[in-house]
């Protein structure tokens, strides 16, 4: 189901903060319909890696491909146009500003009045409103309200609900689950499968193997910035690759040793 | 909540108070005095004083001063809208700068409110001036060139070493007054072949020093120290001092010169320490204008020439004189105190 | 009773920032005008009152816009003392419309090198901002030295001068009337409310301000948005320096010095939250109105020149935190 | 300290006036020490995270307090007296700050101007003189007399150095007080108290503040009340330029030492060079902006998050 083509290709990719190397030497593909789990301990650099491939950061050493295309600037703005949605767990949302215009954060919609292009809140507020409703909000919450008074769970929904609803090519989850219910979860989940399921790049992060190995096409593992791992579900159980990542993380603490 | 509230009416009580005691007493007149001489200037208590004299004097006139506490003319401006605002019964101000009194003042007198200009006049030729009452005070550049004409005097009969550099210590540099002093200094000591430098040293002390020492470091040939305030004549001393430059008067090393009729500098000039300092007659500064503003609302006076009040040279001479006439006005305590030698 | 009808103005308070500055102007309005006798509430002290208004306001409503933004710019001061500077140079030799524009430029290049050298080298604002503070006053106070800054009462009739911080507009009867000066600010504040609540860049300047990381996440060009912010606070700063230039006349290099804090004050008075994110630029300039009224009623008083500083420092303070009070008030439950 | 050396390179080489003399030296040394026990104040407030901008008014409330308090307290108790007084001030901002929950920046410049205020409704202008028993006491001369060749403060100075540097780096409270600043959260989660911490930093922020004012006026008790005008400016300068960072819990005492002795010497070399003084202050503020670019790449080469 995947096309041969990768949609997005990294190659030899290096990273350092400071003097701190946080990826090393990572080549991976993603394609079109696919849906990748992204799977490590904390610090193992799987967020570092899809915050290059949502230009947060610039890479320090290495190639990024899109669709074929060399990646040569990094920037959250370019990737947006090129259709990389991407929900984070700590960033995303702006506390002070409402629902509504945190939905539309970076793609306002404008209305020309004598010229000027005016924020068109009606759109913003209905077609917000529709969505984060259909994705749970509470009722007595509207959407002029501030997204700080929002619990975990809400604010996860708008996050969701935002992704899903401009049409894109990759969605990246990072750690989409944290802070919801069981429920939630589940509908989270689903969603995944059926972001995956209309052909667009679903690349979903987690800790958690067993519940990703369900959802997942393709298992990706990542070790102190290294990748340790890359095996199709079908052939690898949740089982042995959890053995992979006790095991990984052993070789790779004897090798800095 | 309960503290804020506590803070706020405390201060505003406080406000009350300090303005009571100015609308409390029924007076026939209010006279008032906007200067540029604040609560950082040891001169204010000059003005201060006078117009208490003035008020005792005249029991039915109401004096306030009310001044920038550092030198501004955008502030001073501001201060001076809102005392005509308050339409007094006269105004006193000095014009540090015509282009910018020009128009409040235009105003005041329209609306029928008598200006006396002190301290520093409106510079231009009698007809294009500020339409003013009369003008009460010295002369700042008079006082730079009469200072230093009297120490080429002095250098001439062989007291003091003639001049071979000369800085003029300046503590605000956006002052128009004090630039005044030092380019009346330079133009007496033009002819001399001396070097003449303007040196901006600050008001703070200690930087002062600092500041004043450097330069003197830098330019060995300097030997007349001219500061333009009292109070900062005993840092230069004291810097020439240190550096073992033979600040004292006498015919050798460095020579200080300072302004005004303060204790600080009287007393310099008694125990030697300066060669002379320049009054500009600042009691009279205060007192006089209200006179005439007094005489002008009640017997319709108008004085036809401006009112000088200086510069008269205070040196070793007559420093004693006027050292009995300060302390008569301000008080032994407050004289001495004041000493800061 | 009366505690439920105060319980339900929470929401009001929580949601308008300036009510709290609002009250508090009200309150000293009502307090100035039962003790000062009609020596504060007469109109030409209302309309001198108006004008520091007018050109502190402007140049805190910049201020506010990078207090928006999360930073600080406190080199505002000099930049409106250059422009001062830089508009009576050129407004006697050249012509004044020019001059303004030339002066207004000015200030928008010092915010722009602001905001490039703290973006670039992700410095804290304060220090870069502090450092042009000094920067600029020194070049001030070096050019006062050698030039006189000044156009003639007299010269100052035109048109041009007139609009440009002019006297009096709409005086009748016994009121004197306003400055020019206020319209720009009126202008001014109209403008940057609408551009801050109904458009894209307000949008993204309150987001970079409530959260650079998120902002940045979804795609604003977070460093242009500072920039920008930069920009515009230098070029406001500089047109105040002109309408009080245009005013006054005449300059010298202490011109703008202090006010730079007294504009951070008022934005703080005025419900802007100095970490950013949330401003009130009607706040702002109701806590410009506040300050100046206070200095004037000190003034008009006749308060001791030396009380004056110690009431300001203490007001300041006082007012910053009955107006925190107000609102921690209507932030709980 | 590279910024240091680096600087005194530069001066040796455009030297046109002697810079290697015992005088510019000592004289130099004496001001930069001066406003070394002000920034070494200033950078304890900056690495807890906020900014004590009355640093310049304490100084002078202080040092008045003292010249002031001589005549009825006499020396030792005008000396204790006036610093009770600056500790007072720190002890009163440091509350409004904390608890209060002000901006540092707000409080502390309603502190400038009430400080400086006070100063003048309290002296009306002008400052009294210091008695000459008061100038010979044995305590006016441990604090403003002279020793092995050079002025007294020099020595103040490096004993506080030590004293705080110890302080900051050996005890709890540093401990305390680094972790304030550089993540409130986390040191209060892990039991720091940090109001008091913030409180206590103010209040030894004033009290160097204030002993500076008296070591300067036991050595020149000829003062005025301009006092400590604009010099929170210096020694927020000095402690930037030494690398203290705004971001909070790192800051180097040392660094405010050597960073007073670049704006000094600065002061100093513009003079020599015939420059007008009032380019000074557009002097330190591009070395402000210089030093703090450089020492916050020095930082991020060095590894550190900043």
């Amino acid at each position: 189901m995947a096309d041969a083509k990768p949609l997005i290709q990294v190659k030899n990719l290096d990273l350092y903060f400071g003097a701190f190397h946080a990826l090393r030497n990572v080549s991976v593909d993603f394609h079109a319909g696919e849906l990748v789990g992204l799977v490590g301990d904390n610090g193992a650099g799987k967020t570092t890696l899809i915050r290059v491939l949502c230009g947060i950061h610039t890479p320090t050493g290495g190639e990024v491909y899109f669709d074929g295309e060399r990646v040569r600037a990094f920037h959250p703005k370019l990737a947006i146009d090129q259709g990389i949605e991407t929900i984070q767990q700590s960033v995303g949302l702006c506390d002070n500003l409402s629902i509504a215009r945190n939905f539309y954060l970076g793609r306002e919609p404008v209305k020309r009045i004598l010229g000027i292009p005016f924020l068109d809140f009606a759109k913003m507020r209905g077609e917000a409103k529709k969505v984060i409703r259909a994705f749970g909000l509470r009722d007595n919450v509207s959407v002029d309200d501030e997204v700080e008074r929002l619990s975990g769970g809400e604010r996860q929904s708008v996050k969701i609900g935002r992704a899903v609803e401009f049409k894109n090519r990759v969605v990246i989850m990072d750690e989409p689950t944290n802070h919801l219910s069981v429920r939630e979860r589940e509908h989270v989940n689903e969603l995944a499968v059926q972001l995956r399921d209309q052909g667009l790049l679903v690349i979903y992060i987690t800790h958690d193997i067993f519940q990703v190995h369900k959802l997942a096409d393709r298992i990706v593992i990542m070790e102190n910035g290294e990748k340790i791992e890359d095996a199709s579900t079908d052939s690898m159980t949740a089982d042995e690759l959890e053995e992979v990542i006790r095991q990984g993380g052993r070789q790779v603490e004897k090798m800095e040793a | 909540m309960k503290h804020a509230t506590q803070l706020a009416a405390a201060s505003l009580l406080a406000t009350t108070a300090l303005a009571g005691v100015a609308v409390a007493q029924e007076k026939q007149f209010r006279f008032v005095m906007v200067s540029h001489i604040g609560s950082n200037d040891a001169n204010m208590g000059w003005l201060t004083e006078s117009l208490a004299a003035f008020e005792e004097k005249y029991p039915d006139v109401t004096t306030e001063y009310i001044s920038t506490n550092n030198y501004s003319v955008q502030e001073h401006v501001r201060l001076l809208e809102q005392a005509i605002a308050t339409r007094p019964d006269g105004i006193a101000v000095p014009i540090v700068d015509n282009d910018a009194f020009e128009g409040p003042l235009r105003r005041a007198i329209e609306a029928g409110i008598p200006v006396v200009a002190f301290n520093i006049p409106d510079s231009r030729p009698a007809d294009e001036r500020i339409p003013y009452l009369t003008y009460v005070g010295g002369d700042e550049y008079l006082t730079g060139l009469h200072l230093g004409q009297y120490a080429l005097e002095q250098a001439a009969a062989g007291n003091i070493p003639a001049p071979t550099g000369i800085v003029c210590a300046s503590h605000d540099a956006a002052h128009q007054g004090l630039k005044a002093r030092c380019a009346g200094m330079q133009a007496a000591m033009e002819g001399t072949g001396a070097k003449f430098e303007e040196l901006f040293i600050g008001a703070e002390p200690a930087a002062a020093r600092n500041t004043l020492q450097s330069f003197m470091q830098a330019n060995p040939e300097t030997n007349y120290i001219f500061t333009v305030a009292g109070w900062s004549s005993p840092w230069a001393w004291g810097v020439a001092n240190d550096m073992g430059l033979s600040p004292d008067v006498d015919n050798e090393g460095v020579t200080v010169m300072t302004v005004d009729e303060a204790p600080v500098s009287i007393e310099g000039i008694r125990a030697g320490h300066l060669l002379a300092a320049n009054s500009q007659g600042f009691w009279l500064q205060g007192y006089a204008p209200m006179e005439w503003l007094y005489w002008n609302k009640t017997l319709g006076y108008e004085p036809k020439s401006d009112i000088l009040t200086g510069p008269v040279i205070i040196n070793a001479d007559n420093a004693d004189k006027w050292a009995a006439l300060v302390r008569s006005v301000f008080g032994d305590q407050e004289y001495d105190n004041q000493n800061t030698w | 009773m009366a505690a439920a009808s105060l319980s339900g103005l929470k929401p009001i308070v929580r949601q308008h920032s300036e009510v709290g500055v609002i009250l508090i102007a009200v309150l000293l309005v009502i307090f100035f005008v039962a003790t000062s006798g009609g020596r504060w509430n007469n109109s030409y002290n209302i309309s001198t009152i108006l004008q520091i208004t007018a050109t502190l306001g402007l140049m805190t409503l910049g201020v506010a816009l990078v207090i928006g933004t999360g930073e600080i710019d406190i080199s505002v001061g000099s930049t409106f003392g250059i422009g001062a500077l830089i508009y009576l140079y050129f407004a006697i030799r050249i012509d004044p419309v020019f001059a303004a524009m030339l002066a207004v430029a000015a200030g928008a290049l010092i915010g722009a090198f602001n905001g490039y050298l703290i973006t670039r080298t992700g410095t804290p604002s304060l220090i870069i901002t502090l450092g042009t503070l000094m920067i600029f006053r020194g070049l001030a106070i070096a050019l006062t030295s050698g030039f006189a800054f000044s156009v003639p009462y007299k010269e100052r009739d035109g048109l041009t001068y007139f609009i440009l911080g002019g006297e009096n507009i709409f005086r009748a009867g016994s009121f004197s009337g306003v400055n020019t000066g206020f319209l720009w600010l009126i202008a001014g504040l109209v403008v940057l409310t609408i551009a801050l609540k109904y458009t894209r860049f307000g949008n993204h300047l309150l987001a970079v301000g409530g959260s650079a990381d998120s902002a940045h996440s979804r795609g604003i060009r977070v460093d242009r948005v500072k920039i920008k912010a930069f920009i515009l606070c230098g070029a406001l700063a500089g047109l105040g320096g002109v309408l009080e230039a245009g005013k006054l006349g005449s300059a010298d290099g202490s011109m703008g010095r202090l006010m730079e804090l007294q504009a951070i004050a008022a934005c703080v008075l005025g419900g802007c939250v100095l970490a950013g994110g949330r401003i009130s630029l009607l706040g702002a300039l109701i806590g410009v109105f506040v300050l100046s009224s206070i200095q004037s009623y000190l003034v008009v008083m006749a308060v001791k020149p030396q009380w004056f500083m110690v009431l300001l420092g203490v007001i300041v303070v006082a007012a910053a935190l009955g107006d925190r009070k107000l609102r921690h008030w209507a932030v709980r439950k | 300290m590279i910024g240091v050396a680096l600087m005194l390179i530069a001066f040796s080489v455009i030297d046109f006036s002697g810079w290697w003399t015992v005088r510019t030296i000592s004289n130099v040394v004496h001001f930069s020490s001066i406003l070394a026990l002000i920034a070494m104040g200033q950078a304890l407030v900056i690495v807890s995270k906020e900014i004590d901008l009355s640093v310049g008014s304490v100084y002078g409330l202080t040092g008045i307090a003292f010249i002031t308090f001589e005549q009825s307290l006499g020396v030792p108790g005008a000396m204790l007296a006036a610093l009770g007084i600056a500790a007072t001030c720190g002890l009163v901002q440091g509350i409004a700050v904390v608890w209060g929950g002000l901006p540092s920046m707000i409080v502390t410049l309603g502190g400038l101007f009430t400080f400086r205020g006070i100063i003048y409704v309290w002296t009306g202008g002008s400052v009294r003189n210091f008695s000459e028993e008061a100038r010979a006491h044995w305590l006016t001369r441990a604090f403003g007399g002279e020793f092995l060749g050079f002025e007294v403060v020099l020595f103040w100075m490096l004993l506080m150095l030590v004293i705080l540097s110890a302080m900051l780096k050996l005890t709890r409270f540093g401990n305390h007080l680094l972790a304030t600043g550089g993540a409130a959260d986390s040191a209060e989660s892990r039991g720091v108290r940090i109001d008091r911490v913030k409180i206590v930093t103010f209040m030894i922020c004033s009290l160097m503040a204030g002993f500076a004012g008296i070591v300067t006026l036991a050595d020149r008790p000829q003062t005025h009340v301009t006092i400590g005008d604009l010099l929170e400016l210096e020694a927020i300068a000095a402690a930037v330029i030494g690398g203290c960072l705004l971001s909070g819990g790192r800051g180097s005492l040392l660094g405010a030492v050597l960073g007073a002795f670049i704006v000094t010497s600065f002061r100093y070399e513009l003079i020599a060079l015939g420059a007008p003084s009032s380019w000074f202050i557009t002097f330190v503020g591009v070395v402000l902006i210089v030093a703090v670019i450089f020492n916050q790449k020095l930082a991020r080469w060095a590894g550190h998050n900043v």
